[in-house]
C-alpha cells in the first residue's frame, strides 16, 4: 500500500452490504485524487472491493458514486479532493434504477 | 448567487412557444406521421402470462392478402448476455431484447411476440390472428411476495440475488437487496417511548399518458435508419435500438415528434425495434401504434409493492429510530424502482439510527417503467403513514411532528449523503399557515391529512446549441423533449441571460443528428439540467457579442459590458448598443455567432411537498369525495410559474388517483381485466376540486437562477395525505392502494 | 380487400368526398384519409375524449362513429375553429390559462368546450366539470382546463 | 377490426328483411358506442351493419300526458333530456339519459340501444323497468309488444327472435302524485359502468303520507337487470317511514345474486343494493 503522501484523505462510506469485507468497518479514509486510485487503495487493504465495484475501466452497472452527495455520471475517473466523501451506492439514474447484472 | 435578485423575465408567465400549434390541432405527434407508401404495423401478444414459446408459425399471416412483412425475436441479432450501457442505466441487453420480441418465454400476458406490416392497420391486426404460437403455458407468480417463496415458480432460470456487486448461489426470483444504515437501529428502537409498526400494500399502476406508443421506421438502402415517435428522449431511443439491432448509433436517426405524456413511461422502448425490423424487412416506412390494452397490458407500469416500516419516537415527538423493508415488483425483468424508493423514504427527516431494506423481485406482469418519482409514492405511503399515527398517539399535531423531525442543510440521509441547501421546512410552515389548515373541519366522515414528500431530481446531459438572428432573437436549438412547456422554461433562461424578451427565442426540439447528446426528459431534470445548458449557451453568446461590440468599437473587450439587454463601452468612448441592434451588425463584425452550451450537473437539489387535503367518505358506500386539496411545493425558483403549478396540480391528481381507484386487477390466470380507460378508473374533472398549488422558493445553490426539479415530488404525498385524511374521517388505516370504495367498506366492516 | 364506399360530406364548412371501408372510423377517415390530423387517437372506444369532434352541431367521439355513417352531415374539427388572422376565444383562453402540458388532449377538450358553451354559455364550474367529464387529461389536474373554460363563459357573458 | 358491410335502411320493413335474411351475423347500428367497440375488440362478430338512423319510426320523441311517451329507438340520450315535458314525467329515466358514458356518447347513444344491448349493468333498463316501459317490436309477421322486464334474456342476449328489431318503447303517462328514480353505484363520479343501479317509481295517496304502489328495479346484480317484484309489492298500502323502505332494501339484497369482476366485489354488491335501494325509493318519494 502506498504511504499516504496527503495530510488529509478522501473518506469513504462502505455501504451495510460490503461492510463483511471491512469487518465492519463504516467509515474508511483512504488516500486517492480519482475515484480509481481510491478504489484501487481501498482493494490493496481490503482484497475483493475491487470486484465488488468494478469493471475494466468503469464502475459496475448498477453501482453509482456520489462525492460530497452529489450525484457524479458514475465515472472512474472523477477526481475526489482531500476532503471528499464518498459513497457506492445502488445506482439510479433518469427517475430508473438500475437492475443489478 | 443572489436570491434577491430581481429577474425581467424568470418568474413571469408568457405564452408558450409551441402554444398555437397545440391548440390548433397543427402540432405533429408520433401517430400523425403520413408518408406516401406508408405500411402499417400492429403486434401479436401473448394470452398467457407466464408460458414457453414451442414455435411460431407466421406462414398464414405472410400469405394474407396485404401483408407485406411478419417478423419475430427470430429476426433480431442474436443477444448476448451482456450489460449494455444505455447512458441512463446499464440494462442486461438480452433481457431487453426479449421484452421487445419474446423468444423462449413469454412472461406477461400482453408479452410482444410478433408483428405484421400490411398496408392497412386492420389487415395487419387480423394477420396477427393468422400468427400460430403454440405455448406450454406455465405457472404464473403475479404477486412479490408469493414470487420471493422459495418454491415460487421460476421466471428466469438466471437470475441470483445480486448484493452490492455479490451474488448467491441459487436461481431466485429475487434479482437484488440493497440495504442503507445509519447509527444504531436498536439502540434507537429502545430509546424510544413509542413505537409503531404497520404493513403496507400497494398496487401496480400505470402512468396513464393519453397517446398511446407509436413509431414509425424508414430503412433506407445505403442502411440509414430513421426513426419518428413520441419519447422522453430521442438519444435513449437511439442508444436502445442500437444495442437491440446491434447497429451503429451513427446510422440511425431518431426525429422526436410531440410528445403526448409520459410521466417516465416513454423511456424504455417497446415498438421502435419492431417498427425498424419491419421497415429493414418491407423496404417501406412502417408505422406501429399501440391500442390502449396494448399499453396498460404491453408497456411498464410502476411497480406493486410490500412495505412493512416502523418508526420509533419519544413522548416529545422526536424518532429515534426508524426501520424500512421494501419488496417491489419489477415485472418480468429485473429493475424496479426499489432504489429510489429506498433512498426516499425517510429523507424528509432527520433521524439518527435508521436501516432500510429493499428487495427487487421478478413477477409475470409487465416489466416495470418508471412513473413519475417511481417508488416513491409506494415508499412515503408507508413512512407518511406511521409518522400520522404516532403524531395522532402522541397528541402532536401532524405538522408540528414533521418540523421537529425536518432534515435540513447538513442532515445526513439515510443512504449516505449529506442534504445540501433544502426547502423542507418551508413546504411544512407554509401549510401551517394555509387558510387551508386552519379552515374548520368538524363535520361528520370529513377528514382532513397531511403528509410530506421527497424526491432527489437528477441532473445528467443536456445541449443546447443557439444561433444569433439578425433581427435580435435567437434560435434555440435542444434536444429534451417537450412535454409540459419547457420549451418555454429553457427559452426563458436563455432570454434572462440576454436581456431578451422571453418571445425573442423560438425554441426547437430536435433530432439526434442536429443538437449535441442530451438524456431524458424525466428525473425532473429538463428545466434545471437543459435550462443549465441554455443559460451557457446564451453566455456563450453573449461573450461572443461582447467581442463584437469590442470590434465595432474598437475597444478593449475587457471594457465592453452587458446589462439589461444593452452592451456599453466602460472605458474611453461612450458608447452603448442594444443587443437587438447589435444583432444587426454581425455580418460586418465576423459572421454568424452559434453559441453553444452542454452540461452534467450533480447539484440537482432535493425538492420537498407538503400537501393537505380534505375528504369525505360515504360511509355507506365506502367512496371518498375530495372536497379541498392543497399542494405546497420547493420549486428553488419558478422559471414559468404557471407551469410550475401545473406540473404540482398534474401530479397531486395522478396521486389522487393511485390513491383512490387506480390498479391492474387480475385474474388467476395472470390476465389484466380493466385494461381500458373506461375500468382502469384515472380522475376525470368531475371527481376533483381546484389544486390549489403553492409555489415555495427556496434557491437551489447548484443551478445559477436557484432552479429545482418539480416535476416528480407531487406525486409522493397524495398517497398518504388522503389515508391520513381517511383516518381522520373514519378512524379507520387504510393500509393497502388503492382505497377504493369495496375496501373502505372492508375495513369499515361493513362488508 | 375490403370494399369502398364513395362517402360526401361537409367538413369544416368545406364539401369534402372520400373513400373509406365500412369499418373505418370516422377519426380513421379524418387522419388517415384527410390527413386531419389534429383528432387524436386516446383509447379508440369513447373513453377519453381526445378524438371528440362535432357532428351536426352535437359533440361525438369521433372513434364511435363510422365514417360512412357521415354521408350528408357536416363535421366541425378542431383545424376549423380559428379564424385565419385570429384564434376562437376557447384557444386564446386555453394559451392565457397555460391549461396544456403535452398537448395530446388539448384538440378534444378545445371542441367539447365549444359544444359547452354553445348549449350553455354560462356554465358553472360544476356543469362544466360535468361536461368535460368525458375528456381525460393526465397532466394538467384539469384545474387550469376548467379555469380556461370559466374565463370563455365570463367574458361572453 | 373485422371487415363488415353497412346499409342504411330507410324503412322498418327494409331493416327487417335485412335482419331476416343475415340472421345472428347481421346487427341493428344505432349510437354505435356499444355495437362499434364490441366489433373492434372482436366481442362481436358482424358481417353487416344496418344503420337505422333515416327510419321515420325509430326517431320519434313523441310524449302526451295522457298516454304517455313514445320513444324511438334511435332517439339519443341527449334529445331526450332536452324535452322539460320529458323529464318532469319520468325523472328516473333522465337520471340514467344524463349519466351515460360522457356528454359525446350522450350525442349518439340512445335508451333503446341501451336496452338491445342487454348489459346486466345498463343503466336505462332499471328506470325503463319502474315505468312500466314495454318494448315495440317489429319482424318478419309484423309488430308486437313486450314489457321490458321480460326483453333481457342475459348478457347482451335479448327476446329479440331472428329478423326482428325494436322499433320504440312505449312509456304510460304518469300517475298523479307518482315520481321515479334511477342512481348507481360507481367509484369515480362519471364515465363509469354501474358497479350496482337502482331505479324505483312510487306512487303516494293523496295525502302523500301512504304508498299506492311501488316498484323497484336493480341493475348489475345477475345476468339481467332485474325487476324486484317481492320487494316492490310488499311497499303497496305502507305508510312511508324508514321500515318500510328498508324492509323494501332487504327484500331487494335478497333476489341479488351478482358476481365479482373487475368493478366490484359480490359482497360489496349485495351491500350496494341495500344502500341503493333506500337511496333510490327515498328520492323518488321525496320528487312527489
Amino acid at each position: 500500500m502506498p504511504t499516504p503522501y496527503f495530510k488529509k484523505m478522501p473518506t469513504v462510506v462502505i455501504p451495510p452490504l460490503m461492510r463483511k469485507l471491512t469487518d465492519g468497518e463504516e467509515n474508511i479514509t483512504i488516500p486517492g485524487t480519482t475515484i480509481r486510485e481510491v478504489i484501487s487503495n481501498l482493494d490493496d487493504r481490503y482484497p475483493g472491493m475491487k470486484e465488488r465495484l468494478c469493471e475494466e475501466y468503469r464502475l459496475k452497472p448498477g453501482i453509482a458514486v456520489y462525492i460530497n452527495g452529489l450525484l457524479t455520471r458514475g465515472s472512474i475517473l472523477d477526481r475526489v479532493d482531500t476532503d471528499a466523501e464518498i459513497h457506492f451506492l445502488p445506482a439510479i439514474s433518469g427517475g430508473v434504477a438500475a437492475p443489478p447484472d | 448567487m443572489d436570491e434577491k435578485k430581481e429577474y425581467k423575465v424568470i418568474g413571469t408567465r408568457p405564452i408558450r412557444h409551441d402554444g398555437v400549434d397545440k391548440v390548433t390541432g397543427r402540432a405533429l405527434y408520433g401517430a400523425d406521421v403520413q408518408m406516401a407508401g406508408l405500411l402499417h404495423g400492429r403486434v401479436l401478444r401473448s394470452p398467457h402470462a407466464h408460458a414457453r414459446i414451442i414455435s411460431i408459425d407466421t406462414s398464414r399471416a405472410e400469405a394474407y392478402p396485404g401483408v407485406k412483412g411478419v417478423v419475430t425475436a427470430a429476426d433480431l441479432p442474436e443477444a448476448e448476455d451482456r450489460i449494455a450501457d444505455l447512458g441512463e442505466g446499464a440494462v442486461n441487453l438480452k433481457y431487453l431484447c426479449d421484452n421487445i420480441l419474446a423468444s423462449d418465454k413469454a412472461l406477461y400476458k400482453g408479452h410482444a411476440v410478433a408483428a405484421v406490416a400490411a398496408t392497412s392497420p386492420h389487415i395487419a391486426e387480423e394477420a396477427c390472428q393468422l400468427i400460430d404460437v403454440e405455448y406450454e403455458v406455465l405457472e404464473p407468480v403475479l404477486e412479490v411476495r408469493q414470487a420471493m417463496e422459495s418454491d415460487a415458480p421460476l421466471l428466469h432460470d438466471s437470475i441470483r440475488t445480486t448484493s452490492m456487486g455479490e451474488t448467491a448461489d441459487e436461481p431466485s426470483n429475487v434479482a437484488s437487496h440493497i440495504q442503507h444504515k445509519l447509527g444504531d437501529p436498536d439502540k434507537g428502537f429502545e430509546e424510544a417511548d413509542i413505537t409503531v409498526e404497520r404493513d403496507f400494500v400497494t398496487g401496480t399502476v400505470h402512468q396513464g399518458y393519453i397517446e398511446p406508443h407509436n413509431a414509425t421506421a424508414q430503412f433506407n438502402q445505403d442502411g440509414h435508419l430513421t426513426i419518428w415517435c413520441s419519447t422522453q428522449g430521442a438519444f435513449t431511443v437511439r442508444e436502445q435500438v442500437a444495442e437491440i439491432l446491434q447497429y451503429p448509433v451513427s446510422k440511425i436517426k431518431v426525429i422526436p415528434m410531440e410528445i403526448g405524456g409520459g410521466f417516465g413511461g416513454k423511456i424504455s422502448v417497446y415498438i421502435k425495434p419492431v417498427a425498424a425490423l419491419l421497415a429493414k424487412k418491407t423496404g417501406k416506412p412502417v408505422k406501429v401504434l399501440m391500442s390502449r390494452t396494448d399499453v396498460f397490458e404491453g408497456t411498464g407500469p410502476t411497480p406493486a409493492s410490500y412495505i412493512r416500516v416502523k418508526m420509533g419516537a419519544t413522548n416529545d415527538g422526536k424518532i429515534t429510530a426508524a426501520e424500512a423493508y421494501l419488496a417491489f415488483e419489477a415485472g418480468a425483468y429485473p429493475g424496479s424502482p426499489v432504489g429510489p424508493g429506498a433512498m426516499c423514504i425517510f429523507a424528509p427527516y432527520s433521524i439518527e439510527n435508521v436501516v432500510i431494506d429493499g428487495y427487487d423481485v421478478v413477477v409475470n406482469k409487465p416489466k416495470t417503467a418508471p412513473y413519475r418519482a417511481p417508488g416513491a409514492p409506494n415508499a412515503a405511503f408507508g413512512s407518511e403513514s406511521v409518522l400520522d399515527e404516532i403524531a395522532e398517539k402522541l397528541g402532536i399535531d401532524p405538522l408540528e411532528i414533521r418540523l421537529l423531525n425536518a432534515a435540513k442543510e447538513g442532515d445526513r440521509r439515510a443512504d449516505g449523503p449529506v442534504h445540501p441547501r433544502i426547502g423542507f421546512v418551508e413546504t411544512v410552515e407554509a401549510a401551517k399557515s394555509h387558510p387551508h389548515y386552519t379552515a374548520p373541519n368538524g363535520k361528520k366522515h370529513h377528514g382532513r391529512g397531511v403528509a410530506s414528500g421527497y424526491w432527489f431530481n437528477i441532473g445528467l446531459e443536456s445541449s443546447v446549441t443557439i444561433n444569433v438572428n439578425a433581427d435580435g432573437t435567437i434560435n434555440l436549438i435542444e434536444g429534451s423533449t417537450d412535454i409540459g412547456g419547457t420549451r418555454s422554461s429553457i427559452a426563458m433562461q436563455a432570454a434572462e441571460v440576454l436581456g431578451i424578451p422571453a418571445e425573442s427565442v423560438n425554441p426547437s426540439v430536435v433530432d439526434t443528428n442536429s443538437v449535441g447528446y442530451t438524456a431524458v426528459t424525466g428525473g425532473s431534470r429538463t428545466t434545471y439540467a437543459t435550462g443549465y445548458a441554455a443559460y451557457e449557451a446564451a453566455q456563450d453568446v453573449k461573450r461572443q457579442m461582447i467581442g463584437r461590440a469590442a470590434k465595432l468599437w474598437e475597444v478593449e473587450e475587457a471594457n465592453v459590458q452587458f446589462a439589461d439587454g444593452v452592451f456599453s463601452s466602460i472605458n474611453g468612448k461612450e458608447e452603448e448598443i442594444s443587443f437587438r441592434d447589435l444583432c444587426s451588425h454581425l455580418g460586418q463584425t465576423g459572421g454568424p455567432i452559434v453559441g453553444s452550451g452542454t452540461v452534467n450537473p450533480g447539484g440537482a437539489g432535493g425538492a420537498y411537498a407538503t400537501h393537505l387535503v380534505d375528504v369525505a367518505v360515504d360511509e355507506e358506500t365506502g367512496k371518498v369525495e375530495i372536497l379541498r386539496y392543497t399542494a405546497i411545493q420547493d420549486a428553488g425558483r419558478a422559471i414559468h410559474p404557471s407551469y410550475v403549478e401545473g406540473q404540482i396540480q398534474g401530479g397531486a391528481v395522478q396521486g389522487i388517483g393511485w390513491a383512490l381507484n387506480e390498479e391492474y386487477i387480475y385474474n388467476d390466470e395472470g390476465a389484466m381485466t380493466n385494461a381500458s380507460f373506461l375500468d382502469y378508473r384515472m380522475p376525470t374533472c368531475l371527481d376533483l376540486p381546484m389544486i390549489d398549488a403553492v409555489i415555495i422558493e427556496v434557491p437551489n445553490p447548484g443551478h445559477p437562477y436557484g432552479v429545482r426539479g418539480v416535476g416528480e415530488v407531487p406525486i409522493v404525498p397524495p398517497l398518504p395525505a388522503i389515508a391520513n385524511a381517511i383516518y381522520d374521517a373514519i378512524g379507520v388505516r387504510m393500509t393497502e392502494l388503492p382505497m377504493s370504495p369495496d375496501r373502505l367498506l372492508k375495513a369499515m366492516g361493513k362488508i | 380487400m375490403a370494399r369502398k364506399s364513395h362517402v360526401q360530406t361537409t367538413i369544416n364548412g368545406e364539401t369534402v368526398e372520400f373513400l373509406c371501408e365500412s369499418r373505418q372510423s370516422l377519426l380513421e377517415v379524418l387522419r388517415d384519409e384527410l390527413h386531419l390530423t389534429g383528432a387524436k387517437e386516446g383509447c379508440n372506444n369513447g373513453n377519453c375524449g381526445a378524438c371528440s369532434v362535432i357532428l351536426d352541431g352535437r359533440l361525438v367521439n369521433s372513434c364511435l362513429v363510422l365514417g360512412v355513417e357521415t354521408e350528408g352531415k357536416s363535421v366541425e374539427t378542431i383545424e376549423g375553429l380559428a379564424e385565419p388572422d385570429q384564434l376562437h376565444p376557447i384557444q386564446n383562453a386555453f394559451l392565457e390559462n397555460a391549461a396544456l402540458q403535452c398537448g395530446i388532449c388539448t384538440p378534444g377538450f378545445i371542441m367539447s368546450a365549444k359544444a359547452l358553451l354553445e348549449s350553455n354559455p354560462n356554465p358553472t364550474e360544476h356543469e362544466i366539470r360535468y361536461w368535460l367529464a368525458g375528456n381525460l387529461c393526465r397532466c394538467t389536474g384539469y384545474d387550469k382546463i376548467v379555469k380556461a373554460v370559466m374565463d370563455v363563459a365570463k367574458a361572453s357573458a | 377490426m373485422q371487415d363488415f358491410g353497412y346499409v342504411a335502411a330507410k324503412t322498418v320493413s327494409e331493416a327487417v328483411t335485412l335482419l331476416d335474411e343475415k340472421g345472428q351475423t347481421a346487427r341493428i347500428l344505432a349510437g354505435g358506442t356499444d355495437l362499434i367497440v364490441q366489433v373492434r375488440e372482436a366481442r362481436r362478430d358482424v358481417d353487416l351493419m344496418i344503420d337505422i338512423k333515416s327510419i321515420p319510426e325509430v326517431n320519434v320523441l313523441d310524449y302526451n300526458a295522457d298516454t304517455g311517451l313514445t320513444l324511438g329507438a334511435a332517439v339519443e340520450c341527449y334529445k331526450v333530456y332536452a324535452v322539460d315535458e320529458i323529464c318532469n314525467a319520468y325523472p328516473g329515466l333522465i337520471d340514467a339519459t344524463k349519466i351515460i358514458g360522457g356528454t359525446a356518447i350522450q350525442g349518439r347513444a340512445g335508451v333503446g340501444g341501451n336496452l338491445c344491448n342487454a348489459s346486466p349493468a345498463a343503466d336505462c333498463i332499471p328506470p325503463l323497468i319502474v315505468l312500466n316501459a314495454t318494448a315495440v317490436i317489429a319482424g318478419p309477421n309484423g309488430e308486437r309488444e313486450l314489457p321490458v322486464e321480460q326483453f333481457c334474456t342475459g348478457p347482451g342476449q335479448t327476446a329479440l327472435e331472428n329478423g326482428e328489431m325494436l322499433v320504440s318503447m312505449k312509456i304510460p303517462a304518469p300517475a298523479s302524485n307518482s315520481s321515479s328514480f334511477y342512481l348507481r353505484f360507481i367509484p369515480r363520479n362519471e364515465m363509469d359502468i354501474a358497479v350496482v343501479g337502482a331505479g324505483a317509481s312510487v306512487t303516494l295517496d293523496d295525502a302523500k303520507q301512504t304508498i299506492v304502489s311501488a316498484r323497484i328495479s336493480l341493475g348489475a346484480v345477475a345476468p339481467t337487470p332485474l325487476f324486484a317484484e317481492e320487494a316492490s309489492a310488499l311497499l303497496a298500502g305502507r305508510e312511508v317511514s324508514d321500515a318500510a323502505i328498508d324492509e323494501a332494501a332487504a327484500a331487494a339484497q335478497a333476489i341479488a345474486r351478482p358476481i365479482s369482476d373487475m368493478r366490484g366485489t359480490a359482497e360489496q354488491r349485495t351491500h350496494l343494493v341495500g344502500v341503493l335501494t333506500r337511496r333510490a325509493l327515498n328520492g323518488a318519494i321525496q320528487r312527489i
